[in-house]
């Protein structure tokens, strides 16, 4: 019998199936989700005989996971040393583009964040680009951005070995279809419908006749995750790998 | 040539308003004990350069009206959230952002280190980041290989970013430790050297001064900013809370939320800052 | 992911004739032991880059006729004299000379290092290294300061040269340390990390396995090249001789000028690399 | 009454007054009398009470002369922050090119040395470079280089914040005139007279009506050369120490 999940949980199954094949996964700031996914995914290839990918997670402190700093982590993409990496926006439009800037006006914006950090780069090296977002909504969800922090595709002739693959929320999984440039929807989380995925999204999208439902973690999934993944996110994030696994960290 | 230990407040007294000032990252040793010093000073003007990204200190200087321009790849309390006064700031136009990419501030500054004019650096095209800033060129590559680049072929002419370069006037560093020659000892913040390396001047506070030469230890060298780059140290311990150091303490969670609830209003702000400058150290309000 | 320990021999099996590779002058730790797994597998054609300068590691390399190219600042034994085999395989023809300057060498690694296809660099205009060095590419300054950038006028146009990025296909190194994990300690040598990150493989000999994972010790830390660039690591104590090891063990000054004299002559080399090859090192010979 | 002095302890003492105001002097490698000037220099300043210049050596092992390393030093130099170097040639033209490479038509020279090593960019950013070479004759000093490593003068807008300065050989001192592009006898050493310069030197250059001779190092320098500054160069040349002053390393 499937056990019950968490909705982070379920989340970090899709990221999961998406990392698949990588060899060196870089997580960034404040992506406890994701940074668990990439996580997961190396749990499940040690398993397998096989060897799981180098996982880097921004501000990790412990020697296994951090990076040589940001010059390094960078030069590292740019090498194209990294596989996949994860990015958000505050807006995030039909095209993939993301905006981690503000809305309005640039530069006297009636909302302003923090800035596009390393997304104008990262997007366009890092081959498996996953867009992660909690908020699914008209909001966030936007027909076209304010201000483009990073675009989600690029003309030809543009070096671009990197871009988006897939865009991850609460209510489902997004495919992006480069040569299309717009997203697909890949499957609805259980009980999500179709119609409610088209009204609470901004931009126009592709959806198959019968649009499949996301399938919840297995059980083992689940076991990896609550055990020895709980126990490794904790480095890096403590609160929450307490909130979602009541996890202490491994070496505490 | 050993260094006279200096004040925290007499390395930056001779600053000038509107100079350059360069500072890394809250996790890289955040130069909070300088901040107070700036503000103390009442300097104005400052062009910030987030290196590559600002949080507390950053907000702390904009709040206290130091700063004119902030460049950087963004300013946030991370965890904590927004960074109140640089919103405020910006949506009032009291600040000027000058917003650009991560990589594009290390290689800025690489590019000042190594005294070259420019470093390309990939991405950026197509983004709003280049719309706004006409100090970014647009090239095309002229080391595109064979095939790829036919002037008569629009969609095959390589185009990179060029990102000039930047000296900071001074450069604010919080180390664990120096020794009295003038070395700084950084670890594996191998970033903080290049730091120092590109600004015309670098003062540094320290949590510790070392005995004997740090360069005489083949441990500790490889983890140097050499004398050459460092014009004054000051002894600060703890200077960088309420941020952490790596490996000597960690942030005060507590005290940086206090101060991402009390800077919600410009009036909060300045209660929170006139305790700040009054030396109300997150030390010194656990000992009461 | 705990990585074999390899035979020296087999770091480099996997090498092809024609390969580009590349390895650090000789006091940044010369890897004699891998120039005798390369000579043994019978390597040719390789393009030999030298980080910035070549010496010993180079010269054998070139005798030994496992070199088509080699790229660099320069080739010599320094207080020594010439090289040898360098200076007779150019003046034959036998090795094509790829001339530049050090600091181009280390801006071509570093582009590499950085995935950028160029880096600029002040100097080398008017050189004959220019006139022969079709691959670098003269342009204005594009972020000329504003008044000095006046196309019309020739005098006024600020031009500059543009280094492409070196991404050799194997570095070769000779480190002090590594530990079980691959990582590899290199101590105040930043200029291997360059390399390592650089290349697209990285195979290191070294002095010694480390107890536990480099990383972890906060002093080590700042000397560290990632595992993440190390490919495979063989141990090969002494494996620098008779070139030395900065802190572990000096340059064999005899050999080294009895190499020189051997060298002179093709026949003399070619009795030398014999000797070289069947393992008759300078601590064997010194201790009969 | 001014005592005896070696040749050596001659050219150090014309080096070391041109070095005057340095406040970063670098050493490259096999130097020994550009590098003991420098270590000259820096021991006369701190005698007056000033702060003697930093010198850093190439290839040096303690701390208080190694460089960072050869990207660090170049770097420097790039900064502004090295304000003397010194460079020497297989060939040394009347322009001051010099040529490290090799004589005979490139690449398959008839006679072939090392490289061009720093020369062709510290030539360029170090305002005060001084050619040093210890062979004064015709085969040196030539019309023209065959190989230009370095050019010793650059167009208008050629970034070019440094360059020649002097030459200094066994016979004499030669200023260099930047504007002019040539070089000026400014003296020559005790016994050396005009016409040998004239028969040994390859190409013109400038002499006033009387040429005065070079100034031996007074009693006060060779005491300083001979104590601390002949421990100090010993480290990273024991083998000139020894030779020239008797000296062992400083730390041995």
């Amino acid at each position: 019998m499937a056990e019950s999940y968490r909705a982070e949980e379920l989340l970090i199954a899709v990221v999961c199936r998406l990392l698949e094949g990588s060899r060196h996964i870089a997580v960034g700031v404040s992506s406890p989700i994701p940074g668990s996914a990439a996580l997961l995914r190396r749990a499940l290839d040690d398993r397998i005989g096989g060897t799981g990918p180098k996982v880097s997670v921004i501000g990790a402190e412990s020697p296994e996971f951090r990076t040589d700093g940001g010059v390094d982590m960078f030069d590292c993409a740019g090498q194209g040393r990294v596989d996949a990496f994860f990015l958000s926006g505050g807006q995030i439009d039909g095209e993939a583009n993301i905006n981690l800037v503000g809305v309005g006006d640039y530069p006297r914006q009636k909302a302003r964040w923090g800035g596009s950090f390393g997304s104008a780069y990262l997007y366009f090296v890092v081959p498996r680009v996953i867009l992660f977002r909690e908020e699914h909504s008209r909001r966030v969800l936007v027909p076209k951005v304010d201000f483009v922090s990073a675009p989600g595709w690029s003309p030809a002739g543009v070096y671009r070995p990197g871009g988006p693959v897939a865009l991850v929320t609460p209510l489902c999984l997004f495919t992006f279809d480069k040569a299309r440039r717009r997203f697909a929807l890949a499957s609805r989380h259980p009980g999500v419908t179709l119609e409610r995925v088209r009204d609470e999204t901004g931009f126009d999208f592709d959806a198959p006749g019968n649009v499949p439902e996301t399938i919840p973690p297995q059980n083992e999934w689940l076991a990896l995750l609550r055990g020895r993944v709980a126990r490794e996110i904790a480095d890096p994030y403590p609160k929450f790998a307490a909130r979602v696994f009541g996890a202490a960290p491994a070496a505490a | 040539m050993t260094l006279q230990l200096a004040s925290v407040d007499a390395l930056v007294a001779d600053l000038a308003d509107g100079a350059v000032v360069a500072a890394m990252k809250d996790t890289s040793g955040a130069p909070m004990a300088l901040a107070r010093a700036l503000i103390g000073k009442g300097v104005r003007g400052l062009h910030l350069v987030n290196m590559p990204t600002g949080g507390l200190f950053a907000d702390v200087l904009i709040g206290a009206g130091c700063v004119a321009t902030v460049e950087g790849g963004g300013v946030s309390l991370g965890e904590y959230g927004q960074a109140p006064c640089f919103v405020r700031a910006v949506k009032s136009g009291a600040v000027r952002p000058l917003d650009t990419t991560c990589p594009a501030v290390y290689a800025a500054l690489q590019a000042g280190e190594k005294g070259i004019p420019f470093m390309p650096l990939r991405g950026l095209i197509g983004s709003d980041i280049l719309t706004h800033r006409a100090d970014y060129k647009i090239v095309d590559n002229p080391i595109a290989p064979p095939g790829t680049h036919d002037p008569a072929d629009r969609a095959m002419r390589d185009p990179i970013v060029l990102i000039p370069a930047i000296r900071p006037d001074l450069a604010l560093i919080h180390a664990p430790l120096a020794d009295r020659d003038g070395n700084l000892w950084v670890g594996r913040d191998h970033e903080l050297r290049i730091l120092a390396h590109a600004a015309r001047h670098t003062v540094a506070t320290v949590e510790q001064i070392a005995a004997g030469n740090l360069n005489a230890d083949p441990l500790r060298s490889a983890g140097v900013i050499s004398a050459l780059y460092v014009d004054a140290v000051a002894l600060a311990p703890r200077g960088a809370l309420p941020c952490g150091m790596a490996g000597l303490y960690e942030a005060d969670g507590a005290a940086i939320a206090a101060y991402v609830q009390a800077a919600a209003t410009p009036e909060g702000f300045r209660a929170w800052l006139d305790a700040f400058l009054a030396g109300d150290t997150p030390a010194r309000r656990a000992a009461e």
